[in-house]
């Protein structure tokens, strides 16, 4: 089966009429569809029904079994909203927004692989590109802040900025050192240095005894990145009301919370990519038992690596629950003070394994 | 504490000599020892002695007398109520004291001032909590206190006419184009 | 320096600790809650899980002196109006027609044998102003007007919260009112007037009464 | 470019030009902005309005607004008799009404010099330190929600559960009792109660515990809460506040122990003061931890009074509840200690009506915001939010 499936996403990527790449297109824009649909759906669905466990509650019941289709409810409640905007507010920039946003945080998945041939544009810069092209949220965020002509959201704009910008820097630092394991910062390669009989073994957070260190700040660092708790200082809403998004209304808050989902899976496929193999199954091949071979292909690498991001995404969500949120100046000594130097520790560290040790 | 026995005691005793009464004519003999004619006798009831302030421009000075002098040390206010006296023309405010973690006694002062455009010190110097309580007495009666920092109203509207609580208050007929009496 | 790193491994295990109290309750998700009343012998057995019911479908039970919507037996009331001085937000308008003497037996008995004096045409409770303080069924002389335990009575207009448990329609009212006004023509010393106000009364006469 | 003193405070710089004369330069000038928090406002914990003067994120000044739930409390006492104002104190504060008809009760009491049942007063007893462990729970579930953790909440409020299901079985209503009335409690307790209420002891001790560690220990709520809005003792004394927030300043004072009402010197409890190991005495987290811990001490209490309670044989909780309630001419001031602090009320009365003449009530969430604009000074609007938490306040309570 894996094999006509690699045979048939083969022949539609040669899918190019009139010399336009359009079976590339199409391959790309699966998992971002993908992506979308469960961003919108599970996503939402996922964390009220796991905050609900978590806090004894139930949770959505009522719409559908077991209130499944409760996300469904909200995306009509929404669609049909008035979209209002402020007498006051900046219009272009409140209308642009959420847009800039949305696209920011969906870029990134054209370098996602999914599989050995699901990706989008396997860029030999793919890691770089997906760390720069985040900081296009920033914009988005700020123009919605800054649109919204209220202080609330300027205020939530400003932090938002303030603490995405900081958290770049250890981020990058630490996805830095994943690269340098591999030596190279294309997606594909990446992962295929993390392929293997030996399963989980071969990633590279088993591969070298200290990348437990990047690993973490990166995790960390991706909380931030995607203003999750305890980071969610720019949309606190005990402090800030909503934070940058206090004056958006029907589908445009919905674009803005989409554009949230979307970048938390972003973040989490990144850090199992470099961290945790991607789309690479993580069963071993014992013996006789090729467990490894039966669990690879293209559909169980597609499989392998949503499962993953969703296992990040359940601990950002199990983070959110329990923790209280930390405060500007906090947040920025935990970047600078703590994260940052330990960052630099991880990438001397690693190099000097890389080059002395292995 | 000190007082710790005699609220739940001065039930089984006769009124006169509840300890309550019994500190509180200590007090007031301290009291009316340096400001003379300035204070009333103590009105000894059992359930809350005090003695009223005659001289209303003195209150300032007794206010600080009664939370400096080491024998007192009233460094608490528990309450100041504002009250109306239409039967004497006036309007007053009743102030309890306490002194807390160091004597335990407590002591009522009274202080009385005109119906109209009625003036008492404030004494949100010597008692910070005084100030919200003199700014809500000024809200609900109408007198002034004098020298208060920020003598506003608290509860009531800004442009609200007419003070609440006096016995011969009139609610207005119409707020903002919003009927009041319902 | 040390303290830096005190805090770094203080955070950490108290942030571990927290994550794994939330997380124990996340594996206790699959225990509920029963619906035992607190009267109940096991209350405090049923306890444990997710606290969540569903409300129309399952429900706390009240217990029994719970104080929710106010109900007048008629039958047992005697028109003292008790409840209406005690009432602090004047939700009870009671309006009484002396029973005249011939009438008496008509008019009956409480439960427990007291002649009843009043026609009570009148007896409107506005459900929305009442606060279930409960003082009006303790002043209650004949313990007619108590609390029930339906506690989820809205309705879509404010006129529908109020009840009405008058025992008498206009018309009758009326007739009573004269048959009074011409006893007291023929007795000879004048009596005291039952405030025969020509009050409005309500078109459905006894009309939302428990249920 | 000769900088002078001006230009370390930011924004100033005083250059000498070419004719040698100062001129002042302003780059990046910092204007301060008005920022309204309230009346609308998710932490402001209802409708108080706080106008902030903010430079950036440092809050200069804040300025409280009151009065947007005022219902005219003394307005109404004024005219309403003396057993219709308990109502009208339960929905002052709403989160702890039985202690407040306690204080109210105590007050009325005095005036009436009338014997109060002994078991009345430990169901007093039971049932007010049954609402203080509720109120606490509320107070320390929105004070983790101020600061960002939702799931305490929750857990506070699922334990609350029980507390208003107890209440409300004892006095038929969950959250406006009306139970404690002038001179007795208006039902008995229910057959059954005095083991439940054990029970509930026993099943509430562990989830505390489960709180603490959740919440209290978190390091990043310990980083949010410590040395922020520091109150000394003295300062906290003349401003008036009591209860925990006092306590929380190192002041071991509990109206519950000064005066000695009620059953109270009978029971033994201690008054929780913050040592100054976990928390700077006077801070953010001392008036948590002191809340954290009056709850078990009212756990204890609950325990004890179950065990001295005189036996329900014969007794009629309305026994000593006056027919009609018309005190002699003269004024009181009797007071009880509330979840917030001190709950007072002085009521004067003239003998001749069964209304009072007057009704103030000192009102202890009142009292204690008024030392809202001096905490506030310099303070970020996260540490604002903090503040307002640990001040626990009811508006219902503050505007009356």
């Amino acid at each position: 089966m894996s094999t006509s499936l690699n045979a048939w996403s083969d022949a539609l990527s040669g899918f190019s009429p009139a010399g336009l790449p359009l079976g590339l297109l199409i391959i790309a824009a699966i998992p971002l569809v993908f992506i979308a649909l469960y961003a919108l759906t599970y996503g939402v669905y996922g964390e009220r029904k796991i905050s609900a466990f978590m806090q004894d509650r139930l949770g959505p019941m009522e719409v559908g079994k077991w209130g499944i289709l409760q996300t469904l409810a909200d995306i009509l409640k929404l669609l049909q909203k008035e979209d209002i905007v402020n007498k006051e507010a900046d219009k272009f920039l409140f209308v642009i927004g959420p847009g800039v946003l949305f696209v920011g945080a969906f870029l990134a998945f054209a370098v996602l692989p999914f599989g050995p041939a699901f990706i989008g544009a396997d860029l030999n810069v793919g890691l770089f590109y997906a760390i720069g092209i985040v900081a296009l949220e920033v914009v988005g965020i700020l123009a919605a802040g800054w649109g919204s002509n209220n202080k609330w959201a300027l205020y939530g704009a400003i932090r938002s900025v303030a603490q995405i910008v900081s958290y770049e820097i250890p981020a990058a630092i630490a996805i830095l050192c994943g690269a340098m394991m591999a030596g190279t910062l294309g997606m594909q390669q990446i992962i295929l240095q993390q392929q293997g009989e030996y399963g989980f073994l071969h990633y590279f957070l088993f591969q070298n005894p200290i990348a437990w260190l990047p690993f973490l700040i990166y995790f960390i660092s991706s909380l931030a990145e995607t203003n999750r708790a305890p980071f969610d200082i720019p949309e606190a809403e005990s402090e800030l009301v909503a934070g940058y998004f206090t004056e958006y209304t029907g589908m445009k808050f919905a674009v803005i919370f989409l554009a949230e989902y979307g970048s938390m899976f972003m973040v989490s496929a990144i850090i199992s990519i470099v961290f945790l193999g991607g789309w690479a199954s993580p069963l071993p091949n014992i013996g006789a038992l090729a467990l490894n071979d039966w669990t690879s292909g293209p559909l169980w690498g597609a499989f392998w690596i949503v499962m993953k991001g969703f296992f990040f995404i359940f601990i950002q969500m199990w983070l959110r629950w329990t923790l209280p949120r930390l405060r500007v100046d906090q947040l920025m000594h935990l970047c600078w003070k703590v994260l940052t130097p330990f960052a630099f520790v991880a990438f001397v560290l690693t190099a000097v394994w890389e080059i002395y040790v292995k | 504490m000190d007082n710790e026995s005699h609220m739940s005691e001065h039930q089984e005793e006769t009124p006169a000599s509840s300890p309550q009464v019994e500190a509180a004519k200590t007090v007031w003999a301290i009291v009316r020892e340096k400001f003379a004619d300035a204070v009333s006798p103590l009105d000894e009831n059992p359930s809350m002695p005090f003695f009223e302030v005659l001289d209303t421009d003195a209150w300032l000075d007794i206010a600080l007398f009664l939370r400096d002098n080491p024998k007192l040390r009233f460094n608490y206010m528990a309450c100041l109520s504002g009250m109306d006296y239409p039967d004497e023309g006036k309007l007053g405010i009743v102030c309890n004291l306490e002194s807390l973690g160091e004597h335990g006694h407590t002591i009522a002062v009274k202080v009385k001032c005109a119906r109209d455009g009625g003036v008492i010190p404030s004494v949100a110097r010597v008692w910070k909590t005084a100030e919200w309580h003199e700014r809500e007495a000024y809200d609900m009666y109408g007198m002034t206190f004098g020298s208060h920092p920020d003598m506003r109203r608290i509860l009531c509207p800004e442009d609200w006419e007419g003070f609440p609580l006096r016995k011969d208050y009139q609610v207005q007929e119409s707020y903002h184009g919003i009927r009041v009496p319902y | 320096m040390s303290e830096y790193f005190r805090d770094i491994a203080s955070g950490v295990t108290t942030v571990l600790t927290g994550m794994g109290i939330t997380l124990r309750h996340f594996f206790n998700a699959v225990k509920r809650k029963g619906d035992a009343g607190i009267d109940d012998d096991n209350y405090f057995r049923q306890v444990d899980g997710l606290v969540t019911l569903q409300y129309p479908r399952e429900v706390i039970p009240t217990p029994e002196i719970g104080r929710y919507r106010l109900y007048n037996d008629i039958d047992d009331c005697i028109g003292c109006s008790q409840c209406v001085r005690a009432c602090p937000v004047e939700c009870i308008e009671i309006e009484t027609i002396k029973v005249t003497k011939d009438d008496l037996a008509v008019c009956g008995k409480t439960s427990d044998g007291q002649q009843k004096r009043f026609w009570i045409p009148v007896f409107d409770i506005d459900l929305a102003k009442c606060m279930t303080c409960g003082i009006c069924s303790s002043v209650c002389p004949t313990d007619c007007l108590y609390h029930t335990q339906v506690s989820d009575f809205s309705e879509f207009s404010r006129e529908n919260m109020i009840y009405h448990f008058g025992n008498l329609t206009k018309l009758e009212a009326e007739a009573k009112r004269k048959k009074l006004e011409e006893e007291k023509k023929a007795a000879p010393k004048p009596k005291p007037k039952p405030k025969p106000k020509p009050k409005p009364v309500p078109k459905a006469a006894p009309g939302g009464a428990e249920g | 470019m000769q900088e002078l003193g001006l230009a370390e405070q930011g924004s100033l710089r005083v250059t000498p030009d070419g004719e040698n004369r100062i001129v002042i330069e302003k780059d990046l000038s910092s204007e301060e902005m008005i920022l309204n928090m309230g009346p609308q406002h998710p932490s402001t914990h209802g409708v108080l309005r706080l106008e902030c003067r903010t430079d950036g994120e440092v809050v200069v000044e804040a300025e409280p607004y009151l009065g947007y739930l005022h219902r005219c409390f003394e307005k109404h006492a004024e005219m309403t008799d003396y057993p219709g104002i308990v109502p009208y104190v339960d929905r002052m504060d709403y989160l702890a009404a039985m202690n407040s008809d306690f204080a109210y009760a105590i007050a009325v009491e005095k005036l009436l010099d009338i014997e109060i049942p002994r078991r009345v007063e430990f169901m007093r007893v039971i049932v007010s330190e049954l609402n203080r462990v509720a109120s606490h729970l509320v107070a320390i579930g929105t004070y983790a929600i101020d600061l960002g953790a939702f799931t305490p909440f929750l857990f506070c409020f699922r334990d609350r559960e029980h507390i208003m299901n107890l209440l409300e079985w004892v006095s038929g209503a969950r959250m406006l009792y009306n139970y404690i009335l002038v001179g007795g409690v208006s039902h008995d307790f229910p057959k059954g109660f005095s083991e439940r209420t054990g029970e509930f002891v026993d099943y509430f001790r562990p989830k505390a515990v489960e709180l603490q560690k959740l919440l209290t220990e978190n390091e990043i709520f310990v980083k949010r809460t410590k040395g922020i809005g520091m109150m000394p003792a003295d300062v906290a004394i003349n401003y008036g506040w009591s209860g925990p927030m006092l306590r929380g300043s190192g002041v071991e004072w509990d109206l519950r122990r000064a005066d000695g009402y009620s059953v109270y010197p009978e029971l033994d409890f201690e008054i929780p003061v913050p040592d100054g190991r976990f928390s700077d005495i006077g801070d953010s987290l001392s008036r948590h931890l002191v809340r954290a811990m009056e709850m078990e001490q009212s756990l204890n209490i609950i325990e004890q009074c179950l065990d001295k309670m005189p036996s329900p044989e014969g007794f009629d909780p309305r026994a000593a509840i006056p027919k009609r309630i018309r005190p002699r001419a003269g004024e009181v001031y009797g007071r009880a200690e509330n979840p917030r602090g001190e709950l007072g009320f002085y009521i004067v009365s003239d003998g001749k009506s069964t209304k009072p003449l007057r009704c103030k009530a000192r009102s202890s969430c009142f009292v204690n915001l008024s030392a809202m604009k001096e905490l506030s000074q310099g303070q970020l609007i996260p540490d604002l939010v903090a503040i307002i938490g640990s001040i626990d306040i009811v508006l219902g309570e503050i505007d009356r």
